[in-house]
């Protein structure tokens, strides 16, 4: 029955991953009719119609266009397999796998400290604010986050640029380029990398803090107004250990997703982000493989986001297969 | 409540402590070493540097530093200067060549005291594999600035495909008919179109590779494949030139390059120093251009490598320690009109184009005064013919600028046929409304909002179209467009390049948007060909006067350049019309201030 | 004085809401003697829950107010207890137990470890020997193998299992008082009337007090001493079982029991109350159970509340015009 | 015949029912104190797209009604002008129109399908719920934004194209809400009893599944409203979205590649930051103020806080006493 479950869900994320491959793969040669015409535009001068013809040829012998989409297909996932997603169309033809390589580590740090620090601040003033229910703590989060989910983060990005970055001076307006490229793990570079990401991280999460907060004050309210809670006071256990052993395994259950969730949300939404503060991660790479139609190198970048989705799915699924008893034999939630 | 007060202390403290790690500012060590900082604004910067393969961004900026071509041109002196190249001549004088010979040949001499990055001495192996190469379909595609070979005159026995006759480029290790002595070890010969400006593409566009890596190419692992291995990878990653720069893999990423300068380079200064002063160049990525003003308002960058927008020059230059110089850039902005449009992509109203007389209507209804005024906040001066430069001494000055005249316009198009319909606000002809896109990028909106303006007065409704990112791919190339706006230029080394192309030098061209008018066409052709000086300069400027009679790549305007530069860090600073402030010269003449 | 495990005067709990004040609770007097059954019967919404978790102290304030004139527990005046002080005798001398066994016991820890706590936690219990008693309270209130149930989450237990654990939990610790909060609705009635026994006996046995709060006249009947009957947040009626269940004096405890099935009831004899329990926001003038009343006085109970009146020693009733005594005491 | 007849009257019975919950709810949201401040901005704001002409000063998409660059708020022009002389308040006012059509009509268009299908799923059961629910685990894997992208890249970024594309990759979340409504609605008794009546599919789905899923669906409309919203903005400051007309998101793009940060325009930057803050706000007040009446839970014990602070403690005591008083009525008179 356990096993069951984890297997299921595990074939379940295959299957996905599979259809997202099939889509990654055939989105780009929706409404083309010739790629290799325009993956190959001809050069000017003295280029004659029957060089180009030759070009094209060649464009689509070495793409593998002559093949038919089934024989591309299969070549295709055979080569996802091995790790390979391919060449971009840059020039030089460097491999989509180590351009991602090089950048995710940035977006990574944008998004998984943005994602730790918020759900750090978020459940920790969350739960403050649900102990403090109707005083000022919590009416400040409530009005709060009517503001903040409601303002975009890039307008927040904005703002804080204009006001921290080009205004007051506190924050760098946009990324040390430099700093990504010479980082060796001493204090000071990681320092540097904190001071250059605080805006970003901040216009980011703000909103996400608020976010967190707000859901995990309404669980712990649900979650304490819930019957076993009762129980437990009723059994006159001190109020941490009520708080800690009974209420937080409890509401952490649907932060737990929330924090998954927001993962792959965050790593696509620092696209916008990117550009605001000259950030040189996923998103800027992205951004700049769609400027130039680079196909492969969006498609790798969306493979990349979409699994990263998955596997936070999965993940999430099988932390709540571990943490609710009643999810392992095979209940709803 | 002692919980929560534990859990706001909690709050607050982890709060500090992120506030004061954030609080590290070490900016200042950002400028410890002597090297040139060059903002360069770009959706990022690329990975790897095959100096042929790329036209765009960044690429070609740094393949021209880590490596260099036979010669560079002097467009003052028209005269070509050494590089690798120590000198050349023709075998035999052009105005001497048998008539019946259709190609001439040159001789060039390699500087003995040019090495690779690796000290290892550039040979004229390295020369005949480049050429090699990128005239050889079957190991590289043309891509980028490859175009050219074309010009190199290779014979085969019936078609392409068959036994090659004579090669076009050949060396000592190579040789054909030629007599060799011991001092030609140096030297490479070739046989080129007879076509007085073809070696010009040759000598300073090709990159010259060096053969000790490059000779892996092969049918099998051609130069361009989609999937390199990983041997060739390393030669892109890790690029080994023969140029005055080194690239710095380690220091550089997708958001800087690094590039050293090479002390051992062979080309030395009158004083036979040091060529290039600077000790480095550091090209910093901003994917805005208002990141780059800011930057370099901050001090964190010396110059910015393309043009900044006349909005922020008055901005800027309230800053003491940056300066902006203006000068005129390289090209004259044109309309051009879909003439020679492919079936496919036929329309009733591109076909209307095809009609002199309309097009001459619409050169009438464009007031370059008033766009220039408008749309360039006057930072920008009028054109002739499509050619800008007055004191270009190969521009025909007898042209007239053109001049708007409304009545003339409309009265021409009455008397076509293009009449306004009861109720219409535009005309239209047999059932056609002149109802055209211009099909361009984001950034000249604001010039074709004008010349909506503009056309409405004679009848001619114009509506935006946003044409894609890479107008050259999205549409240009395949034909699918009713007009555009394209940089057009004319630079004398590439006259016969530009000339057939009708002036058109940005990135790629196309046959769409130009005249294919045979008489012109064999005009162009003597042009190129003739082996006498002074009759190619009157047929430049016939050719001129007559491509600017037809009307289809309409001058608006040349638009000023203005480069923003810091004074403070570097002096010497050199402006070179057509490019700005960054440019060799200024490399080469840029000393650190103390 | 000293027999008496609760003694509650007065206890008052209201409710502030945007609408107006919920008086949820308006004064009741309430007391438990040691070892006895006492009963709080009512229907729903007539603020006995709230009593209950009040005898506690268990009601969070806010939202809830509350105001009592005494609280004693075990002679021990806990009025003025503070939350810490409350915590030494919650859970050890007086327990409660829910009704929904399924919500009230926590979904994502085993039953064994929520009994555990008890011991662990307030009774200062090592891991050890916590493991082995609560092995042994489960095998005292009956759960069939009880060493593998330990080890069972809630929801893989049957419904009076959990009911048995959630009873075992509270008994855990030798209470002198234990409230049960409608112990047996969620049940069926077999396994109802096993719980009722299994309650009585644990009862019998350490001489408990055991408060009954349920709205079911038959459980009442079956188990308790002493009944008191609540409605609309206060007491109306109270007395012995069979006193109060033979010769109800107010007619709405009389409605009460004529509500009950019973086998051989014929259909006329089983009459419902009409109508509901007032809305707590819109409680009518007078005495609340007027509206519902067949038997009121139209000026009189239109107009005040009546007061709890000793009609007997042990009996009391809230009426101005209570029901004839039918004798028999 | 008889039966197209049929299909024509269900549909225009259930659009009649559809109109009338749409009524009863907005006389519902009128009620609500949030819900009221939302409803009045999304009329506000949806009026002046509507009559963006007639308001606006300026024409910002006229080229000779530009005026003097980067100039601040003033009588002339009220919220300044751009670096390229557009009046701001106008582009504003203009911007309205697209923002707020490309939401409304992306959000109803979502709701749409992802009712149907979310219904058709959830009702029909089986294979066609199994194949609706993997493709909506597809979808909501993958990112929005950047398929967004690249769809637009490869297709265009015309007005009907972003349209479609929204509503593409919008409709998963909605259709899996909705299907596990239609699950529990589906096993309610009358349900049951009016398929054992024979009612059709088409007629329970119609008359039974969609008016009990269509409290979820105009607070799903609501909510994306305020998605599309933002999430066109975003697209358009990547200067991804549509290029040929003016958008609240467009117009921070170009404020920030205009350098309105650089030469202190700030009012560029704040005009449309409010736009868009308005508008998205104004969706998830209405938003929200359905879910607090689909769901009071949460709701009426805030409130009671609320109301605990005004409360004083003399009342409190007042009113105690007066309980015990009350109480105590009878009992004197009977002493």
């Amino acid at each position: 029955m356990k096993i069951d479950y984890v297997i299921k869900r595990i074939l379940h994320t295959v299957l996905i991953f599979l259809a997202v491959i099939t889509l990654n793969f055939f989105i780009p040669r929706i409404g083309v009719d010739d790629p290799a015409e325009r993956y190959y535009p001809p050069q000017l001068g003295s280029m004659t119609d029957e060089e180009y013809d030759e070009i094209k040829a060649l464009t689509r012998e070495q793409y593998g266009f002559d093949k038919s989409n089934l024989a591309q297909y299969a070549e295709y996932v055979k080569r996802l397999f091995s790790g390979d997603l391919g060449n971009s169309f840059q020039p030089g033809r460097p491999k989509v796998m180590e351009m991602i390589l090089e950048r995710l580590p940035w977006t990574l740090v944008l998004s998984v400290s943005t994602m730790v620090i918020s759900a750090f601040f978020g459940i920790t003033y969350g739960t403050f604010a649900a102990n403090q229910r109707g005083r000022l703590a919590d009416t400040a989060l409530l009005a709060s986050s009517t503001v903040l989910t409601a303002l975009p983060s890039f307008i927040i990005a904005l703002i804080l640029s204009m006001v921290l970055g080009f205004g007051l001076g506190i924050f760098p307006c946009y990324a040390d380029s430099e700093m990504m490229t010479s980082f060796d793990w001493s204090l000071a570079e990681i320092g540097n990398v904190l001071y250059n990401a605080a805006l970003p991280i901040i216009s980011m999460r703000i909103g996400g803090i608020v976010g967190y907060a707000v859901s995990t004050r309404n669980s712990v309210i649900v979650v304490s107004s819930d019957d076993y809670i009762l129980t437990a006071r009723a059994k006159g256990l001190s109020n941490s250990r009520i708080l800690y052993s009974h209420t937080l395994t409890n509401y952490l259950l649907p932060i737990v997703t929330r924090f998954m969730m927001g993962l792959s949300g965050l790593i696509g939404g620092a696209v916008v982000i990117e550009k605001v503060f000259n950030w040189n991660g996923m998103g800027t790479l992205f951004i700049n493989a769609n400027l130039n139609s680079d196909y492969p190198l969006m498609m790798g970048v969306m493979l990349f986001l979409s699994s990263i989705a998955l596997l936070a799915n999965l993940t999430a699924d099988l932390l709540y297969f571990v943490l609710d008893p009643r999810v392992q034999d095979g209940g709803r939630r | 409540m002692k919980k929560n007060r534990i859990l706001l202390l909690l709050l607050i403290i982890s709060m500090g402590i992120l506030l004061t790690g954030c609080n590290q500012n070490d900016k200042s060590d950002s400028r410890s070493d002597d090297s040139l900082y060059v903002g360069y604004i770009s959706a990022g910067f690329p990975a790897v540097f095959m100096p042929w393969l790329s036209n765009q961004g960044i690429s070609p900026t740094v393949s021209s530093m880590i490596y260099s071509t036979l010669f560079s041109y002097d467009e003052e002196n028209d005269e070509f200067l050494p590089v690798l190249g120590k000198s050349w001549e023709y075998v035999v004088e052009p105005d001497q060549v048998p008539q019946d010979q259709d190609y001439l040949e040159v001789r060039v001499e390699i500087d003995e005291l040019a090495t690779w990055s690796n000290g290892t001495p550039v040979t004229t192996e390295d020369i005949y594999l480049t050429f090699d190469l990128a005239s050889d379909f079957s190991r590289s595609n043309h891509a980028g600035t490859l175009a050219w070979t074309g010009d190199l005159k290779h014979d085969y026995n019936a078609d392409r495909s068959g036994e090659l006759v004579r090669q076009g480029i050949f060396t000592v290790n190579h040789p054909g008919d030629y007599e060799f002595t011991e001092e030609d070890s140096n030297v490479v010969y070739f046989h080129v179109d007879k076509v007085l400006g073809a070696i010009t593409p040759l000598f300073t566009t090709i990159l010259i590779l060096p053969e000790q890596e490059y000779n892996i190419i092969s049918q099998e692992l051609k130069l361009n494949t989609t999937s390199p291995t990983e041997e060739l990878m390393y030669l892109f990653k890790n690029p080994m030139g023969s140029g005055p720069f080194t690239l710095n893999v380690d220091n550089s990423g997708p958001g800087v390059i690094v590039l050293e300068r090479r002390d051992d380079y062979h080309l030395k200064d009158d004083d036979g120093g040091i060529l290039y002063k600077v000790e480095g160049i550091k090209f910093i990525n901003y994917l805005d251009e208002i990141v780059a003003i800011n930057a370099i308002k901050e001090g964190d960058i010396d110059v910015i490598n393309s043009s900044v927008s006349n909005i922020y020059v008055d901005n800027l230059s309230e800053n003491e320690n940056v300066s902006v110089d203006t000068s005129s850039s390289a090209y004259v902005q044109a309309l051009t009109l879909n003439v020679n449009v492919p079936e496919k992509y036929s329309t009733p109203e591109r076909e209307l184009l095809k009609d002199p007389i309309l097009r001459e209507a619409i050169k009438l209804a464009i007031d370059q005064e008033y766009l220039i005024s408008e749309s360039l906040d006057g930072q920008g001066s009028m054109v002739r013919g499509g050619l800008f430069d007055e004191n270009n001494k190969y521009v025909n000055d007898t042209l007239p600028f053109n001049k708007i005249d409304l009545a003339k316009a409309n009265q021409l198009l009455d008397a076509a046929g293009y009449l306004v319909e009861d109720g219409d606000k535009f005309r239209s002809k047999d059932g056609v409304s002149l109802r055209f896109e211009i099909t361009s990028n984001p950034g000249l909106k604001t010039t074709i909002n004008y010349i909506q303006v503009l056309f409405e007065q004679v009848g001619i409704e114009i509506v935006y179209h946003e044409g894609g990112n890479n107008a050259t791919k999205d549409y240009f190339y395949l034909g699918d467009f009713d007009m555009t706006i394209q940089g057009v230029s004319f630079i004398m080394s590439n006259v016969d390049m530009m000339m057939r192309a009708h002036f058109v030098t940005v990135g790629y061209s196309s046959n769409y948007g130009r005249v294919v008018d045979e008489d012109l066409a064999a005009k162009v052709n003597e042009m190129r060909s003739t082996l006498n000086y002074d009759r190619k300069i009157e047929l430049i400027k016939e050719l001129q006067s007559d491509i600017a009679a037809l009307n289809y790549k309409i001058p608006l305007y040349t638009s000023s350049m203005s480069s923003a530069y810091r004074t403070d860090v570097f002096s010497g600073w050199v402006s070179v019309k057509g490019t700005g402030i960054y440019n060799d010269e200024s490399l080469q003449n840029l000393t650190r201030r103390q | 004085m000293s027999d008496k495990v609760l003694k509650i005067r007065s206890l008052k709990v209201i409710f502030p809401t945007e609408r107006g004040i919920i008086k949820a609770v308006e004064g009741i007097d309430f007391e438990v003697s040691k070892g006895e059954c006492v009963a709080l019967v009512g229907e729903s919404g007539c603020g006995k829950s709230v009593s209950s978790l009040a005898f506690m102290k268990l009601l969070t304030t806010p939202p809830a107010i509350i105001d009592t004139r005494v609280h004693e527990f075990d002679g021990k005046d806990i009025s003025n207890y503070t939350d810490k002080q409350m915590k030494e005798i919650v859970g050890t001398e007086m327990t409660m137990i829910f009704q929904d066994a399924l919500s009230a016991l926590n979904p994502v820890i085993k039953v064994g470890r929520q009994i555990d706590e008890i011991y662990i936690k307030k009774l200062g219990y090592s891991k050890a020997d916590a493991k082995a008693a609560s092995i042994e309270i489960l095998r005292l209130v009956g759960v069939p193998s009880p060493a593998k149930r330990y080890h069972d989450y809630p929801h893989q237990l049957s419904g009076g299992m959990r009911q048995r654990a959630l009873i075992g939990m509270s008994f855990a610790s030798n209470p002198k008082m234990m409230i049960a909060d409608e112990p047996t609705t969620a049940l069926d009635v077999t396994i109802e009337s096993q719980i009722l026994k299994l309650l009585k006996d644990l009862q019998r046995k350490n001489g408990m007090a055991l408060v009954l709060i349920t709205h079911d006249l038959s459980v009442v009947k079956r188990t308790a001493d002493r009944v008191y009957v609540m409605y609309s947040g206060k007491i109306v009626e109270e007395g012995p079982t069979d006193q109060v269940f033979n010769n109800p004096r107010h007619p709405y405890t009389k409605g009460l029991i004529n509500s009950m099935p019973k086998i051989g009831k014929t259909k006329e004899e089983f009459t419902q109350i009409p109508d509901n329990v007032p809305h707590p926001l819109n409680k009518p003038e007078g005495c609340y159970f007027k509206p519902r009343c067949s038997n009121h006085d139209p000026e009189i109970c239109k107009l005040h509340m009546p007061a709890f009146e000793n009609l007997s020693e042990y009996r009391s009733v809230r009426c101005w015009n209570p029901i004839e005594d039918a004798g028999g005491e | 015949m008889k039966y197209k007849n049929n299909i024509i009257f269900a549909i225009a019975k259930s659009l009649l029912n559809t109109l009338i919950t749409l009524g009863q709810m907005i006389i519902k949201i009128w009620n609500h104190k949030k819900g009221r401040i939302g409803l009045i901005l999304v009329v506000m704001i949806s009026l002046i797209a509507i009559f963006a002409p007639f308001l606006a000063p300026y024409d910002p998409y006229d080229v000779l009604q530009r005026g003097a660059r980067g100039v601040g708020p003033s009588t002339e022009y009220f919220l300044g002008t751009t670096s390229y002389g557009q009046d701001i308040f106008s582009m504003l006012i203009y911007g309205a129109r697209v923002s707020m059509s490309i939401c409304i009509i992306t959000a109803i268009l979502i709701s749409f399908t992802g009712a149907i299908i979310g219904i058709a799923a959830g009702y029909l059961g089986k294979l066609p719920d199994a194949i609706i629910m993997r493709v909506v685990d597809v979808m909501l894997v993958i990112p929005t934004l950047p398929i967004t992208i690249v769809l637009t890249n490869l297709f265009g970024k015309s007005y009907a194209m972003l349209i479609f594309i929204f509503t593409l990759f919008g409709w998963a979340g909605l259709s899996r809400v909705v299907r596990s409504q239609v699950l529990t609605i589906k096993n309610t008794n009358y349900v049951k009893s009016a398929e054992l009546f024979g009612g059709g599919k088409w007629y329970v789905m119609t008359k039974h599944i969609l008016p009990g899923v269509s409290n979820q669906l105009i607070m799903n409309t609501a909510m994306t409203a305020a998605g599309v919203m933002i999430a066109e903005a975003g697209l358009s400051f990547l200067g991804l979205g549509n290029t040929e007309f003016i958008s609240w998101g467009k117009m921070l793009a170009e404020a920030q590649s205009s350098g309105a940060f650089l030469l202190g325009y700030w009012w560029w930057i704040i005009a449309p930051g409010i736009g868009i803050f308005a508008s998205v706000s104004a969706f998830m007040l209405i938003g929200f103020s359905l879910e607090e009446i689909f769901n009071p839970r949460m709701k009426s014990s805030n409130s009671q806080y609320k109301v605990l602070k005004t409360l004083s403690g003399t009342y409190i005591k007042e009113l105690f006493e007066q309980m015990e008083a009350a109480d105590n009525v009878g009992g004197i008179e009977n002493e």
